[in-house]
């Protein structure tokens, strides 16, 4: 009987073990997911402000002393509540409608970033008479938020109100296609040879451990490379989308190499065997069978490493690509910058009128990759293939 | 068969015949970080009025800027170089070696360095001698120099508060240590015997002085918060956080534009940039946008640049300067060595 | 002549999802007897095995109907626990599948967990007496610290079988223990179950008819989820009642 | 002169569609007129003809290239473009009189085509020795001034004097420059610590989790969640440790009674920690499915708890492959950059303290490549230095881990 009891009492504490380890699991799962939430929900809280951007109803007044001083175009109590990003612009917009000469025009103009910060309740440093005057302009309805479209298509600006992120996105787009150019290529060949064609030797293997090797190195040393081989040697112009575009492709090409190889390996035997049967060079087995069958896997697998990619920034500030660039590249050679370079060129600003819009910036990169992601989770589950 | 082969032909030699006619057309420019928050603030100006390009320019440091300039004289190197400090002989034989011949020197102002701390407390009156014994490695007790016993302000100065000594200052790898170290500490230690009247820089590493970024956000923040810290920073810094954070006065004196750019607050430097004389021709709105720069409405006393903390020359130092780029005057060895 | 039950099932029905697995299974095990299981492929023969230590709880989506007893208890009484269960009822599977320990550890793992013995000494003799009865011990008294990988294929499965046997089930399912192992392993094994049954009920899987006919007592032949006959073994094997095992025990089919 | 190369495609792609159609027609006329088979396809001939006019006026175009814009010899525009069609023209004249009734057309085509192959992955080590020797030149250089020893063991990292030479001012009257790169070091691992801390525990309760208690609904619920945490990207990381986390330290610890700087290593260490919570639970997770099925079913059937099965069975086999998900972890954390430029300080520090400042290797390699010195500067060849170290550490990480996840992988194959 004492060895009955013992024996319950050993199995209600082996319960309690079991109940406490499930509890510990199912906590790390939560504490991983809650931190993902506070996470977006923290960095939504920062930027879905600066979707609005502050305008204010004011007369431009065209005439010649207005194109000597253009602040003078505006009331003189507005014209250091304005952006200067319109202000700066009348001589050219005169220029264009030359009608527009000795005219007065009523109409809305983007406020300057101190008093969108007010107008959002946040630190601004207005001095309490402009603030006085915004309360009268909020008064005669004279002032209002409306949607911010010019983050999406003005390019970096040193005025936080009328900078966008168009001058980045158009450059992470080249940057991306470069990488793609190279890294998918190249890999898939490599791991075709590797997977399909390659003997058993010290060469083939020197390549895979090399490769894997290569996967572990960390971003930053990519970047050394880069500066040192395509900008110093062989002369790739500096912040140009081509050095990015390569360096990054050499980053992204194990991640490739490696998917690749996967896929094709999952490729049962008896295709190759039974293309041989008919006849079949081996180039034709890998054309004509095996690299159309893996061809689900090697997309996932460079959507994957392209999206990684993406999101990097280390090796691309080492080349150079952490520059002021408001104007979107027009060749791979002209200067560009990614849009993650852009989030950290405005994070170190100390206008805190930046922050939101750093945040802003970050939810529409990580829209990006999720939807890059959620691609490659489609196509994996769409095709594939349990042999 | 043959019009084909010739079709060919002439599209393939088509294709190879448009890169030739490619030049660059934006201006490139590379160099310090303290200097580039004026230079896009410029270039912004220059894109948005004339419609030409914007300038490209990249926040390399000023080392890795005048390396960059004097890589070489082709248009794969960057037409300006902006620099926190003078070029020096050793850059300048360089760009003479590789063929840069000529270089105009343009100052574009002063950059004050300001020690700032939270606005809540009371005005503070440093002396150079202060902030020596406060950051110094070593300062000399009885005639003989020994690790920096320093922890409050009033052990270097009776008349200091009785507070910690905690100062963020910038790493050694900028430009604003460099200045500071000059024209604070070796001015300072030159006079005072215990150093033996030598110059000393040594910045003391038991954790009172912190180095930090220049546009660092945490630092604004750490500021804010701890009325203890100081903070050395580029006179920018301060005037764009001017609501949470004050300057100290300097030998007694503010660091406000009118002392700075007067000489009266002592610890300021001139910032700088360099142009290639021959890529004036080669590079379309180049001259256009120095002239930008230098205008009254730029760099002037009551300029666009001043709002974002740039101080302006007095008005003979920015004739001259005016002048000397008007005649594209060039920078000789000797200029750099005279000081 | 009267015998003990020692386990048996009653109206079992099982359902992986939708697909009806066993229908209507109606079976009883005497004590200290071998029953062997016999039947094709896919028959559902392992899957009724499972049901006697609950195995088939780890699989998702399934579901069980009817009753099995062990020792006049129903074993999925919410009252039973699946742990206390499987103590009693041990299991041997098809693939050797020692731990990656030492062979000694390998067998002092289930008592110590379960607390069946105190003190270290006890436990010494507890694995010996378990490999003595296993048939191992001589061959692996020398090492007993040794790696059990290191083991042959039949050694590992003898081992799995002290290993069960440590704990002092008092039935043991085993489903197609020699099917991995060679003939002359086979024959060991074979020798071993024929021992057991003088201490436990033993319930074995086999796809061999001979290893059925030499082991067992009794025989269940089961076909597409169904019990279609069951008897003495010799019954079986001589003069089967259904066609169909005839047809199997003679190799027409299967 | 790299446009060259690119504007080459252009033309040179419909140059190759006209070899291809003489090369194919040469061949269907050849056959047509002769009334034999020939060897390969007509195709393949064409495609003969575009490997023997392409391939060898591409690969001179390339070495051209590379060799003007890496300023060894600038080949002259005329001579390139001349060399070029030649080299074209001579191809095709060679290989349409080749064709005929034997002529293996096909093993020409396959050869080749294992050739490029076999180029594409040599990339791959041409890369690595490109790492090797980017680093290795500079960190020479680096080294020629400060003892390899010294740099390794010193505990003080003070750069003053290079900072003075750097800076263009006389130096003399300071004292030596310290290169020691352990404060540096420390800093480092103090940060990876603290990641792994956090991330170890989380990642492989979380692949346990998943591998054990879940069901498949929940499993396809946490496992995107992990993976959309490796997804984002590390600036995004670093921006929410500097603005979010760091003040929230800094706070906590006030609270609690301590002082915390702003640029403490706890905040980009927690930060990390989550960003490599799905390295350690997707590797560790792999493995675990790897372990047979039978193991778990021997240790159930023995009546064992889940819990116990995966303490006492399941992880001891699955160790090996968890500590190589861990040292992979912990290599991305070693090498991680933006986290803690962003967020961790530039305070050379030897301390236990992770409420204190910190410096990482990262940090100096990225302060002193884009900071104010002149580039020949011993500060800024340091980074090399660091970066040497940092490559070297990197690759053991990953070779032992590898060596160990191999061994695992045999023994359950």
């Amino acid at each position: 009987m004492n060895k009955e009891t013992r024996r319950l009492s050993i199995i209600k504490k082996r319960y309690r073990q079991e109940n406490m380890f499930k509890f510990s699991a199912i906590f790390a799962i939560i504490i991983a997911s809650s931190f993902l939430v506070f996470f977006l929900a923290n960095i939504s809280k920062t930027g879905y402000t600066a979707i609005q951007q502050t305008e204010i109803l004011t007369e431009v007044t065209y005439n010649d002393a207005t194109l000597k001083n253009t602040y003078r175009a505006v009331p003189r109590e507005l014209s250091r509540l304005l952006s200067r990003g319109f202000l700066r612009l009348i001589p050219r917009e005169v220029k264009a409608n030359p009608e527009l000469m000795g005219t007065t025009v009523t109409r809305w103009i983007v406020a300057n970033a101190e008093v969108d910060q007010y107008m959002k309740e946040k630190p601004n440093r207005l001095k309490s008479k402009q603030i006085a005057i915004i309360e009268k302009l909020r008064a005669e309805g004279k002032i209002k938020k409306t949607l911010n479209t010019g983050f999406f298509y003005n390019g970096d600006s040193k005025l936080p109100e009328i900078a966008g992120i168009l001058s980045a996105v158009v450059g992470t787009i080249y940057v991306m296609f470069l990488t793609m150019l190279f890294s998918v290529p190249i890999g898939v060949m490599t791991a075709v040879y590797l997977e399909e064609f390659a003997p058993d030797n010290w060469f083939t293997r020197t390549i895979e451990v090399n490769i894997n090797n290569l996967a572990a190195i960390p971003s930053i040393i990519f970047g050394l490379l880069g500066l040192a081989i395509f900008i110093n040697i062989f002369g790739v112009p500096r912040s140009s989308a081509l050095a990015g575009g390569l360096t990054l492709a050499l980053m992204t090409l194990p991640v490739i190499i490696i998917t690749t190889r996967t896929a094709l390996s999952s490729v049962p035997d008896n295709i190759r065997q039974g293309a041989q049967g008919v006849g079949a060079s081996p180039w034709q087995v890998v054309w004509h069978h095996v690299l159309p069958l893996s061809l689900p896997g090697i997309l996932t697998g460079s959507i994957i490493g392209l999206a990684q990619a993406m999101g990097e920034t280390a090796p691309l500030l080492i080349v150079g690509m952490l520059a002021y660039i408001p104007e979107a590249p027009t060749g791979i050679t002209d200067a560009a910058t990614v849009l993650p370079a852009q989030i950290y060129t405005w994070s170190a600003t100390s206008l805190r009128a930046y922050t939101e819009r750093t945040a802003l910036g970050i939810m529409v990169l990580l829209s990006v990759l999720l939807m890059l992601n959620a691609a490659a989770v489609m196509i994996r589950n769409k095709f594939e293939r349990k042999w | 068969m043959k019009k084909f082969l010739t079709l060919a032909l002439a599209i393939a030699v088509m294709a190879i015949g448009t890169l030739t006619a490619q030049a660059r057309e934006q201006i490139r420019i590379v160099g310090s970080s303290t200097v580039y928050p004026f230079a896009s603030y410029v270039a912004e100006e220059f894109g948005a009025t004339t419609g030409k390009p914007t300038p490209v320019i990249e926040s390399t440091g000023s080392g890795g800027g005048h390396k960059l300039f004097a890589a070489g004289t082709d248009l794969n190197t960057p037409d300006i170089t902006n620099s926190s400090r003078r070029m020096k002989t050793k850059e300048f034989d360089k760009n003479m070696a590789i063929g840069n011949k000529k270089i105009v020197e343009i100052v574009i102002g002063y950059d004050g360095i300001a020690i700032a701390f939270n606005k809540a407390n009371p005005d503070l009156n440093l002396t150079r001698k202060d902030l020596l014994l406060a950051v110094a490695a070593e300062v000399p007790v009885n005639g003989k120099l020994v690790a920096n016993p320093y922890k409050r302000w009033n052990e270097i100065n009776p008349a200091l508060p009785a507070k910690p000594i905690l100062v963020y200052g910038p790493p050694t790898s900028s430009g604003t240590r460099d200045a500071f170290e000059e024209l604070v500490m070796e001015k300072a230690s030159k006079k005072l015997a215990g150093y033996g009247k030598k110059k000393y820089s040594k910045i003391r590493q038991d954790g009172i002085y912190v180095p930090a970024g220049e546009n660092d956000n945490l630092i604004v923040q750490k500021l804010a918060k701890d009325k203890n810290a100081l903070g050395i920073f580029g006179y920018s810094f301060l005037e764009e956080n001017s609501d949470r954070i004050k300057g100290a006065m300097v030998d007694g004196v503010k660091p406000i534009p009118a002392n700075i750019s007067s000489g009266k607050y002592p610890v300021s430097r001139s910032l700088f940039f360099y142009v290639k004389v021959d890529h004036l021709k080669k590079v379309p709105g180049l001259a256009e946008y120095v002239d930008m720069f230098l205008s009254e409405q730029m760099i002037g006393t009551n300029g666009l640049l001043k709002d974002i903390g740039l101080i302006p020359l007095p008005d003979a130092d920015r004739t001259a300067v005016r002048t000397r780029w008007t005649k594209r005057q060039p920078l000789t060895k000797a200029d750099l060595e005279h000081k | 002549m009267e015998k003990n039950i020692k386990m048996k099932s009653e109206a079992l029905n099982f359902y992986y999802g939708d697909f009806h697995a066993l229908k209507d299974i109606n079976l009883t095990f005497p004590e200290k007897h071998v029953t062997a299981l016999i039947g094709p492929s896919g028959c559902g023969k392992s899957t009724y095995l499972r049901c006697f230590n609950r195995m088939n709880d780890l699989i998702k989506d399934i579901k069980v109907e009817g009753g099995i007893y062990l020792d006049s208890q129903e074993i999925h009484d919410p009252k039973l626990d699946v742990v206390e269960l499987r103590r009693r009822v041990g299991m041997v599977f098809q693939k050797p599948n020692p731990f990656p320990k030492t062979i000694y550890e390998n067998i002092a793992y289930a008592p110590r967990i379960h607390g069946l013995v105190s003190k270290g000494s006890e436990m010494d003799d507890l694995v010996e007496s378990s490999l003595i009865k296993a048939g191992l011990f001589d061959e692996v008294k020398d090492r007993l610290k040794s790696q059990a990988s290191a083991l042959s294929g039949g050694q590992q499965q003898r081992l799995c079988i002290a290993r069960a046997l440590a704990m002092e089930p008092e039935v043991l399912l085993m489903d197609e223990p020699a099917s991995a192992l060679d003939p002359i392993a086979t024959q060991k094994i074979e020798e071993l179950i024929y021992e057991l049954k003088e201490r436990l009920t033993v319930i074995i899987v086999t796809h061999n008819m001979q290893q059925a006919a030499r082991v067992s007592d009794y025989t269940a032949f089961f076909y597409m989820g169904e019990l279609v006959e069951v008897g003495d073994t010799s019954t079986i094997f001589t003069n089967p009642t259904v066609k169909k095992t005839e047809d199997y025990i003679t190799g027409r089919f299967g | 002169m790299l446009k060259v190369l690119l504007y080459f495609f252009i033309g040179v792609l419909p140059l190759c569609y006209m070899a291809f159609y003489l090369g194919r027609k040469k061949a269907r006329t050849g056959e047509l007129e002769s009334g034999e088979r020939f060897h390969s396809r007509p195709a393949q001939y064409g495609w003969y003809t575009v490997i023997w006019m392409a391939v060898p006026s591409l690969v001179i175009s390339f070495i051209f290239t590379i060799l003007g814009s890496s300023k060894i010899f600038a080949v002259p525009y005329s001579m390139h473009i001349s060399t070029l069609l030649v080299l074209a023209a001579g191809g095709l004249w060679f290989s349409l009189k080749n064709i005929g009734s034997d002529l293996k057309a096909r093993n020409f085509i396959e050869n080749t085509i294992k050739v490029m192959l076999v180029t594409a992955s040599l990339v791959s080590i041409i890369t690595t020795i490109g790492i090797v020797i980017s680093i290795l030149f500079e960190s020479m250089k680096f080294f020629s001034h400060v003892n390899f020893f010294d740099f390794i063991t010193g505990t003080k990292w003070s750069p003053d004097t290079a900072f003075l030479e750097g800076a263009g001012r006389d130096g003399s009257s300071a004292s030596k420059p310290e290169f020691g790169s352990v404060p540096i070091f420390a800093g480092t691992f103090m940060v990876t610590l603290i990641a792994l801390f956090v991330a170890v525990p989380i990642g492989l309760l979380s692949a346990i989790f998943m591998s054990e208690y879940a069901t498949p609904k929940m499993r396809g619920l946490a496992k995107p969640i992990l993976e959309i945490l490796a997804g984002i990207p590390t600036v995004v990381y670093g921006f929410f440790a500097a603005i979010t986390v760091s003040p929230l330290v800094v706070q906590t610890a006030e609270m609690l009674g301590f002082e915390a700087d702003y640029t403490n290593a706890l905040s980009p260490g927690l930060v990390m920690g989550i960003m490599i919570i799905p390295f350690v639970s997707s590797l560790s997770d792999d493995v675990i499915n790897a372990i047979p099925q039978n193991l778990r079913e021997g240790s159930l059937a023995l009546g064992m708890t889940r819990s116990e099965t995966m303490k006492h069975v399941i992880i001891p086999a699955a160790l090996p492959g968890i500590i190589s998900a861990v040292l992979l972890a912990l290599s991305r954390a070693i090498g991680e950059t933006m986290i803690v430029v962003m967020a961790a300080g530039l305070r050379p520090n030897l301390t236990w303290n992770p409420l204190e400042g910190m410096t990482t290797v990262t940090v100096r390699i990225v302060d002193a490549l884009t900071g104010d010195q002149s580039f020949d500067s011993l500060e800024t060849l340091s980074a090399f230095g660091l970066a040497f170290v940092l490559l070297m550490v990197t690759l053991i990480l990953n070779i032992v881990s590898s060596v160990v996840i191999r061994k695992f992988r045999k023994q359950y194959d």
